[in-house]
Formats: structure tokens, C-alpha cells, sequence
């Protein structure tokens, strides 16, 4: 789950960082009435869970709250790298001295939390890592430690400060605010880009995102709700096809896939663009998927209506071929597109079965049924 | 052989459930030795002719249980883990999905502490044709040719996949590994080849990456060094994979800017690693680097 | 530091075990007051940090609150192993049908916390393991992993339920009490011995104690204000000894022994006992003690009135000689009892001329100068 | 040599300290290759010649540092430790009293999982006379001797109190290790003689014991069953220790009925390991086992 800035500021806030003063704002009205409450100038900030938006103009300066107003009623219902803007995030608007880069992930190679420091920031990690990689330090964190003075002070000083400088404290501030984020909300990532030095001296996070680990969202119903109410970076698709139960992700080709597996999902789609096809999703049923979730799987792709054609790649491992067999089965009871069905896997026999009686054909291999979604879809 | 061998003698944690049961069941039929079963609060049951305890350490008192297969809901398979750390397996295989990851970081962390591998979470398993045992839920009819290629994947179905084409070919399997599709594993990718290289009856090493993270890109690095000392030909999942998007794995996703599979695939390519372009492409590069 | 019973049990409370109701009394208007609140029979419990009080008649039961009124005129002031009792604890009458034991502490061996648990309990866990060691079960807990299901598992089967039975999850509550209790609190020893099984069923610790680690007081306000108003388990001198600032250690000999380093003071009782002396006390000035903590551990024994001779043995590490010599002659300006000496180590040339111009005699060996404290005391 | 050689090179965390520039001189007069120390917030100053910096890393960045002395208050002394642990050290001294035994034990179970080897806390060091090597407190006077007997004590000023009996008869000192008087400490009375036991240059073996725990029990149990493979010669200090009273050392109580002076001396004597009545008795029985 990716959080919002003002969703995210607000856990900086609660352990104990200085945010600039901001309010939520869903209607030019409520956007007039923040500018006046907060005092211009502000800037408005189109709550959407993508990078770059400020370049997409979803960053604007207002120096009166007519100007807000003004500029809010375009703002509203513009659409961000497909998301559309539904509400913006009305700040004090801050003079800047400097912009650092923060962020803190778990580091997969050593199981450990890992801070990336840059004292020049503003701009995605991605570019500081391609023009200044060494400005870039890394400092790990390990679980059964947790955030210590020392590794404060490695940041700290990264960024360019000096123990006895009032901005070390600051700093102090928010590692240890990230952390507690990170572990007490499980996130994968909580970032500050740009933390900024204002020009009054201050350090504060003048724009911080974070992703939420969706496996730990039982343990956080706050989230879980928030995410309910606004599923922000997901198509209606996407929403419904998660409701359900399953991994779906958007593409825009119009050959719908369906696989069990991640990665045998993945290498679907990669072998239907392979053949000259393009994906339209990502449809994983996952492990030990029932004839329910396999049904509701088809019958997504059949309301879909950019696909043409569906591609069902099944290699039975904790699936059952029969059951995925039967779901097909009841899908296609109300009508249908082409569907191009591999099975291979337990119960397989049984599974063929099912389907033969219902006249879809069958493939051995997952290269010929490629073949063959393709040229359907041609 | 690598992580297990004929003295491997397995409990299954949640042996009374739906899939712990299934799996059970196919695991005795493959021919793994599944001693002991393991729910709290079942305990004096039966399984498939396996006797059910409550706690792992009952199991490993009774039975001199050395690995464990965990199948038990993600909100309770950490402890589950754990549980047998502390009762003392040596090999843990975590199946169970939805995992939080920050539980499995220190779950890992605390079982490496003890000197216990753990393979998964979210993983389908180990499998070991020559020595007919597997702890996991692979499908037995695709692991029946014993022989000396080691597979070692990120995926479960893409795994089967692939080693269907290999036996297909006329490869025989040594041992085949799913590390697992989150982003803390017990043994990544990079770690998982780096153990079965080290196997003298290991000729060759098919590697199944995905997008997300750069396990692939650290053991291209190692190949490039020279640490793998055996041929490898590498598949990479995901190259349509867009950016900033879960796919299916929690572990597949490409965050802050890396961890596409582009990048996977020249890092392999540049090491000297031939990647197939489909899976079915596999067997054929397998068969030049022989 | 020692809790008292009371102090446990209210930190069991605090942490959701039904403990049962109890009220701490000092005088016996209290405890008639106490036992009429309560409702008879009552329980009156000595408040004295050493076992087996029962057995030296530390805990009575009255039927009435006059019963209870006359009791506790005995109880009050009564000595129990050299202990001045001073508080009682007024409890509910408890009828009991099974006593058990459950304690933790810190596994040295294996660095894990370890709890002790025993079917059988209300006599020392010496005595269970002297009569019935099968019936001790050891279940560690590693700092990192904390208690869990498992753990629980283990001791509640072990003591003898079910999962089904209503106790299960009352021995769940104690034992996350007790490793909450053990880790907040920086305890190195949580007991609840008997941990009794009423007979209306239900699971409670009748009796309860703790050890608070004394090096962790800084972080425990409460508990170091507690042990400010009551010392409960030292003499006055060694009261006074470590409000100074050293380790001190009552004995019941004439011969007042002062050493650097524990390991040191421990050999020189023994020492002084192997010639054929009896040892005062042990005080340990510790690693780098100045002058003045010097001064003050002669003074301590001067003042002494047991102390006939005093024995000094000093091996220099971390100690400077000369500051040892200088506290010395500090403390022996006020007039003396008889003093044995024995320096050796850093700059101790200088410690020894010192002493010297004083007139104090110096031994090279401790053996001799043992020998000569000894002789001195005779 | 045990814990420490030729290419240790040691940092003094609290370095600018009294007791740690008193101690960091005493060290490098011994001979001792203190290359760095670290003080927060005093990085740039020299203490005796030495460099003085902010952080661990910095000091093992720029010096090869591989060992560490922490002499900082007891408060920030497990910040410390972690601090060397995560830069990268092999060895640390905690010479530090007064830890917190939790955070203590959180810290070494932390140093053990990542390899590292911790001495103390509560502990005056380990000296090595061959190699002209301490790290920690020990009077440098005492250790002028090089040989072939290794001392492993519980305790600080006895053990220097024992060394000075050995050499006045005539012993050479091979190494002296105070492993600590807390009752959680890095290495225990076992676990170090149990290592230097190990070294071939160590022909027999002085431990000096205390009231508190069972680590001389384990040790006589490891004796009796060959493990130590060495002559032993014990010495137990607190025969005339109260029961249930703290002496001095954190860990030098009787507690729950266990660790009387009493017990550990019957099994060593148990064990076939001769136990000193007084420390001036050590070097008699140590020239009857040689």
C-alpha cells in the first residue's frame, strides 16, 4: 500500500518530526479555506502515489487564497500518469536552503534495514545514483539493534552536519521517526526527497512518501481502511481483481492473461509479447486458487474490455488442474471470447476432461498456446 | 547433495491442514521420509500414517526429526519457524504466502543466528530426484529423472516449467530449489547457487530470476569472479513487466529504480551467463554449455 | 534490588494477572482496617525479602479482623533472618488445590532467558530438585525471539492442562507477565512459587517475587525511590557503604576486610578464614576508586563496632596505589583501630612511601599480612 | 595465541576518557598496537600520539583497526560495542562495569551471530607477554614474562595477583584472559578455557573461579570427559560468602541454591583437577601437574 504525502507526514508528525503545517483538501472550497487557515503563500499538492508529478504540474505556488482556489479547480480531476487527482495537500509554502535525499528500505542481500543518505537531494534516487553515486551513503540497520546514536551520527554527518549544530538534533529526529514508521508499520519504504534545510535552519521533510507491506495491512485496520476508502494507484480493474483475492496488474495489450504462479504468470506474458502479442494483464491465480477464484478470474478478462482473447497457462504445482479445469467451465457458461487453455500438472488428466467437454481446446505447451493467442488475437 | 540427503527426516507443521495434509501425502508418495506431523492442540492423530504432535520438539525428541516442511496460515508460520529453530531442525522450508516481511526479516536473521537454513517463504521447495526426496509441493510427476542439473529459482510454476522441459530433453535433475518470491528469503538466489555449485554431482545450474531486487545481479558478479565454477544458463522473468508494480511476488517489483529484468539479463549476459529468451529456450542452451 | 511480594504481585497486576486482592499495612490499625476491606479470612504476610519466612512464622491466617489485629501486633518488629519486619501484606484467604512453581532468570550458559517450571511447587526449586528433578522442565527464551505461542505451549502442557481448559490461558498471562515483568524491568529473576491452581480452578500466583538488577536502576525511577525509602535487605553499614559507592557486604568476624577488585576481597576473607581469622564484612573499593571512596571504606571500618583490626589488600590494575595510600591517611587522621596493609601494582613505589610517612606497616605478600591481621585480632 | 596476534590492532573507544587515554598510554607502552581511538564529537584531537575519530568505521577505514577496548560509561558502553560490531571488528573488550546484564545479553547474542568475539563486560582484558600484546587494564608490570601457562579468571586484581605468584616462581605467562564479572559476558569461564586449551604454545591451564553461576561446573564436566585435553589448576575465590548476597561482581552471587564456592570446588576435585586453598598455593600445584 503506498501511502500519501500528508498520509506519511503525518506518521513523521506523530514521532515527533516538525512538518510544515498542511491540510487535506477535497474541493476548491475546502483548498480557499486551508490557504486562508495555513497563510499564504502555500503550495498546493495533488495527493497521487507517482513520482515526477511535480513535472506533470501537480506542484503548484499560490500567493493568495483566491490563487489557491483558482489554481485548485484545474487541479482537481487532472490525471497524473493515469491516476486522477481527487485531493490536494494545501502546505505552508517553505523557502529552501538546501534539499537532501533520506530513505530507508530492507536490503534484501543482507536482511538488514538500509538508510541511503544523500546530502544533495530533490531529484529521484535513481538520478543522484547515475550523476553522484558517491554521494550516496549507505548505513544498515540491523533488526535486533534497531536505530542507535551511531548510526545517527553516520547520517548526520553524511548530510553535512556537525554534533554541536542545531540541525543534529533534527536530523536525529527523523532517522529515528523513519525507523519507527518502517518497523511499526511494516513498511518497505519510507522516503524523504527532497529533506529540506529551510532558510530559517530548520531540517524538516518537505516531501515524504511511504509503502506499506500489503501482507501486514491485518495488523494495521487504520491502513487497511484508509486503503478501502482510497485505493489510490489501482484501476477499477485492478481493485476489483485484488477483492477477489488474486494478483492482477494492468498492462495495455489487449491478450488477456491468466497463469498460477507468479513468475510462470510473468514469462506468459513475456512470451506472448516474445511472439509478436501484446499482454493486457497480469492475472495470477496464485497456489492452491480454488474453482471460485478461477472463475472469477476468467470472467474479469471477460468483462475486460480491451481483451480479445485469453490465454489460460497452468502448470499444476499446488493447483489442482480439475479445479482450474471446473472455474473455466463455469466461467464460460454465460458466453465467452476466445480462450486459448495449457494445463499441465496434478490431476491433469481429469482436468482435460472437464474442459474437452465443453469444447475448449487444449495445448501440451505453452509456446504452441502462445502461438495461438496471438494469431487469435491478430 | 545440497540442503538434504537420505538422512533427512522431515516434520510437517500444520499437518492437519487442507494443503499440510495434501502435500503430506505427496511427499511420502514421492518418497521423502515425513516422520512426524505437528499441529498444536492435534496432537495424537494420525496423518496419512504419520503421527501428529503438538510441538516440533516432541517431534524431533521422538523421531530425530532434522527438516521441516511449514504449511501453516501466514499469521502464525513465524512462529511456527521459530518453534523449529528452537527445537533444533537444521533445514526449515517455509511454503506458506502473505508472509510480513518485517516478521521473516527477523525470523531469518534469528534462524541464520542458530545455524538454520531456511528455504522460502512463499517457496515451493527443495526436491532431490536421486535421492526421491522433497520437502515442499512440487509436483512429483515432473521430478522423476534423477541426474545432474541443479535448478535454482525465484519461481514455483515457472520451476516445474522449466524442469518439465528439462527431463523433456533428456536432462536428469540433482536437485531443484524455489527459493521463494519474497524479498527476505532464508536463501536468496545468489546464495542458493552458490550452495549447490559447491555439489560435486552437479554438472550444470539453470537459474530462474525475476524482476525485483539484484540476487541475479550479485551472482552475475560472482560468475564474472569466477566463485560458481560450473556453467549456468539463466532465465529472467518480468521483461513486461511495468515499474513500481507488484507482480504477484511481494518480492517482484522494481523499486527506487532498480531490479527490472533488462538489467538482470545484461548483468548476466555481461558476466558470460547465456539467458534464455523462453523457457523453452532453456534446455537448448543447457545442451551448448555442457 | 528485592522486590517484595507485594511489589511483584503489583507488577503482575499491572500486566493483567489476577492476583489476589491484597493491601500492604504498617501498622496493626492497617491491617485491622486491611482485613475488614478485604473480607476474612485473611493472610497476613511478613514483607521480607528472604525465603522461607513461612517457617519462621512470617505468615499467619486470622478469621477475623480482630484476630487479625492481634497477629500483626506479634508480626510487627518480629526478626526473620536478621530482617526487621515492617510491613505486612493483608491478602485474601486463598483455598488452594494444586501448588506449582514457574520462575525465569538469565541463562549465563546459554545467553537466553530460561524459565523453570515444576507440576509441584510452594518449597524452594532447590528442594524440587534435590527430591523430584524430573519434574523441573527448562524452557529457554531467546532475547530476540521474545515469549511466544510455543513457549507457552510448553510450560502450560508441562504444568499439566489442556489446551482446552480454562487455565490454559491463565498460565499464558503469567508467563507473559513474568517475561514482560523480567524485561522491562531489567529483573534477573521473576518467581511465582506456589503458582497455585485454587479451587474454584483458577491459576494465580499465590506468592511472587523479583530481583531488579541493580545496574539497571538508572532506568527505573520508581523502583530506585522504592529502594531509597526501603532498603529492605541491608544493614545500615552496608547502606552507608554503597551510598559511597562500593560493594559491601556484611559478615559476622572481627576482621574488617577491604580489597579492590571482588574476585580479590572474596580470596582475602577467605584468606583471613583459612588462617584461622574471622572476616567482618567483604568491601570491594572497585576499579578505579579515588582517594576519597579509599578514605571512606577505612572510615566505614573504623566506625565499625565489630571491627577489631582492619586488613587493606591491594593489587593495583585500574587502582592507583598512591591514591589508596593518600585515602589511607586521610581516613586515619581521625584517630585508628589497628591496620594491616598490602599494596602492590600501579605506581606503587610512590602508594607505599606514603604510607610510610604515617607509620603504617606494609606487607609485600598477602599471605603475611593475613597472618598478621589474624595475629592482631586474636 | 589466543584472541590476540601479531596483527591486532586495537582502537580505544572512550578514548579521550580518563580511564581511556589513561589506559590507551599503558598499552602502547606495553607494546600493544593501539592505532585509533574514538570519542563522538572529538574526532581530530591525538590522545598519546594516537588519532582520535568519530566513529568505529572511520577508525577501521583508515587503519585496518581489528580489535577494539571500550572503556566509555556504562550507559552508551552497549552503543559501543554494537557500534564496533557493525564496523567490522573481530575482537572487543568491554572493559566497562555497571552494563545493564539485558542489554548485555541482547549485545553479545548480537556480536556472536555476526562473529564476533566479545571479552567482558566488567573485565580487565586479555594480555599476551609473547607478543608484547594487551588490550585492557592489566598492570603492565606483572606481565614482563613470557611462557607457556595461560591464565582464564573470573576475576581482575586476583588474577593479577596469581600471575605475580606464577612468575615470582619461576612461570612464564602465555596469555591472561579476566573474561568478566557479570553474569552475561562474551566468552565465559568455559568457553575461554576451552580456547586457550587450543593453542599449542599452552602447556597447562590456571582458572580462577568465583561464587555465581556454573561456568566451573560446565568446565570441570569438559575436563572430566577429555575435552580440555591440558593440565588445569583451579582456584575458586568466596569460600566464606554469604549465600543470596552480591559480591561485588554482578555476577558473583548464590542464587536459586546454585553457585556456591563449595560445589565448584568439588567438581573440579571431582573432575581430577587440583583446586588451590589460597592463590599462593597456585604455582605448587601448577609445577605438580607440569
Amino acid at each position: 500500500m503506498k501511502l500519501h504525502e500528508y498520509e506519511t507526514k503525518e506518521l513523521f508528525s506523530k514521532y515527533g518530526v516538525k512538518i510544515p503545517p498542511g491540510i487535506v483538501a477535497r474541493t476548491p472550497e475546502e483548498v480557499y479555506n486551508a490557504a486562508r487557515e495555513i497563510g499564504t503563500p502555500v503550495v498546493l499538492k495533488a495527493q497521487v502515489v507517482v513520482a515526477g508529478r511535480g513535472k506533470a504540474g501537480g506542484v503548484k505556488v499560490a500567493n493568495t487564497p483566491e490563487e489557491a482556489l483558482e489554481l485548485s479547480r484545474k487541479m482537481f480531476g487532472m490525471e497524473i500518469k493515469g491516476l486522477t487527482v481527487k485531493k490536494l495537500y494545501v502546505t505552508k509554502y517553505i523557502e529552501v536552503e538546501r534539499e537532501m535525499y533520506l530513505s530507508l528500505i530492507i536490503d534484501r542481500a543482507t536482511r538488514r534495514y538500509l538508510f541511503l543518505a544523500s546530502p544533495t537531494g530533490g531529484v529521484d534516487i535513481e538520478e543522484i545514483a547515475k550523476a553522484n553515486p558517491e554521494k550516496i551513503k549507505k548505513i544498515y540497520v540491523d533488526p535486533f539493534v534497531g536505530v542507535r546514536e551511531y548510526h545517527i551520527r553516520s547520517i548526520a554527518s553524511w548530510l553535512g552536519f556537525r554534533p554541536d549544530a542545531p540541525q543534529w538534533r533534527q536530523v536525529a529526529s527523523v532517522v529515528s521517526a523513519m525507523y519507527k514508521i518502517m518497523v511499526d508499520y511494516d513498511a518497505e519504504l519510507v522516503e524523504s526527497n527532497p529533506l529540506a534545510v529551510t532558510k530559517d535552519g530548520d531540517v524538516i521533510p518537505l516531501d515524504a512518501r511511504a509503502i506499506v507491506d500489503d501482507n501486514a495491512l491485518f495488523k494495521h485496520s487504520d491502513l487497511a481502511k484508509a486503503l478501502e476508502e482510497d485505493p489510490r494507484d489501482v484501476t477499477e480493474f485492478e481493485s476489483w481483481a485484488r477483492k477477489v483475492g488474486f494478483h492482477y496488474v494492468e498492462l495495455d495489450g489487449d491478450i488477456g492473461i491468466i497463469g498460477n504462479g507468479a513468475g510462470l504468470t510473468m514469462s506468459t506474458m513475456d512470451l506472448v509479447y516474445h511472439f509478436g502479442g501484446r499482454p493486457a494483464n497480469f492475472l495470477d491465480i496464485g497456489g492452491g486458487a480454488s474453482r471460485e477464484v478461477v472463475r472469477e478470474a476468467v470472467k474479469v478478462l471477460l468483462n475486460h474490455p480491451r481483451v480479445r482473447v485469453i490465454f489460460v497457462n497452468i502448470f499444476g504445482g499446488i493447483t489442482r488442474a480439475d479445479e482450474v479445469a471446473q472455474g473455466i467451465r463455469e466461467a464460460l457458461a454465460g458466453g465467452g471470447k476466445p480462450i486459448v487453455v495449457r494445463i499441465k500438472g496434478t490431476n491433469e488428466e481429469l482436468g482435460r476432461k472437464i474442459l474437452a467437454e465443453i469444447g475448449v481446446p487444449l495445448f501440451e505447451e505453452a509456446e504452441e498456446a502462445a502461438k495461438k493467442a496471438v494469431e487469435l488475437a491478430l | 547433495m545440497t540442503l538434504i540427503n537420505p538422512n533427512t527426516k522431515v516434520v510437517v507443521q500444520g499437518a492437519t491442514g487442507r494443503e499440510g495434509s495434501f502435500h503430506l501425502q505427496r511427499m511420502l508418495e514421492y518418497g521423502t521420509k515425513v516422520v512426524a506431523g505437528v499441529t498444536p492442540g492435534k496432537g495424537g492423530v494420525t496423518v496419512h500414517g504419520v503421527p501428529v504432535y503438538d510441538t516440533v520438539e516432541e517431534a524431533v525428541r521422538k523421531h530425530g526429526v532434522n527438516a521441516t516442511a511449514i504449511f501453516v496460515p501466514a499469521k502464525f508460520a513465524v512462529d511456527a519457524l521459530l518453534e523449529a529453530v528452537d527445537a533444533g531442525v537444521e533445514l526449515a522450508v517455509v511454503i506458506t504466502e502473505h508472509i510480513p516481511v518485517h516478521d521473516m526479516l527477523r525470523a531469518v536473521n534469528y534462524a541464520k543466528s542458530r545455524g538454520v537454513t531456511v528455504i522460502g517463504p512463499n517457496c515451493p521447495g527443495v526436491v532431490a530426484p536421486p535421492i526421491r526426496t522433497k520437502i515442499g509441493i512440487m509436483p512429483n510427476s515432473v521430478y522423476q529423472t534423477p541426474g545432474r542439473i541443479a535448478v535454482v529459482s525465484r519461481s514455483g510454476t515457472l520451476t516445474y516449467e522449466i524442469s518439465f522441459q528439462l527431463v523433456k530433453r533428456g536432462f536428469g535433475i540433482n536437485v531443484a530449489i524455489g527459493v521463494g518470491g519474497d524479498p527476505v528469503v532464508g536463501l536468496d538466489l545468489m546464495e542458493a547457487t552458490l550452495r549447490v555449485a559447491q555439489d560435486p554431482d552437479v554438472d550444470a545450474i539453470v537459474v530462474i530470476g525475476e524482476v525485483g531486487g539484484d540476487a541475479e545481479e550479485r551472482l552475475a558478479k560472482l560468475y564474472a569472479e569466477g566463485a560458481i565454477g560450473k556453467p549456468i544458463v539463466a532465465y529472467v522473468a518480468g521483461r513486461t513487466a511495468p515499474p513500481g508494480k507488484r507482480m504477484g511476488h511481494a518480492g517482484a517489483i522494481v523499486m527506487l529504480g532498480s531490479g527490472d529484468a533488462g538489467g538482470k539479463i545484461r548483468a548476466f549476459r555481461e558476466a558470460g551467463v547465456p539467458v534464455a529468451e523462453t523457457p523453452f529456450e532453456v534446455p537448448k542452451l543447457l545442451a551448448e554449455v555442457l
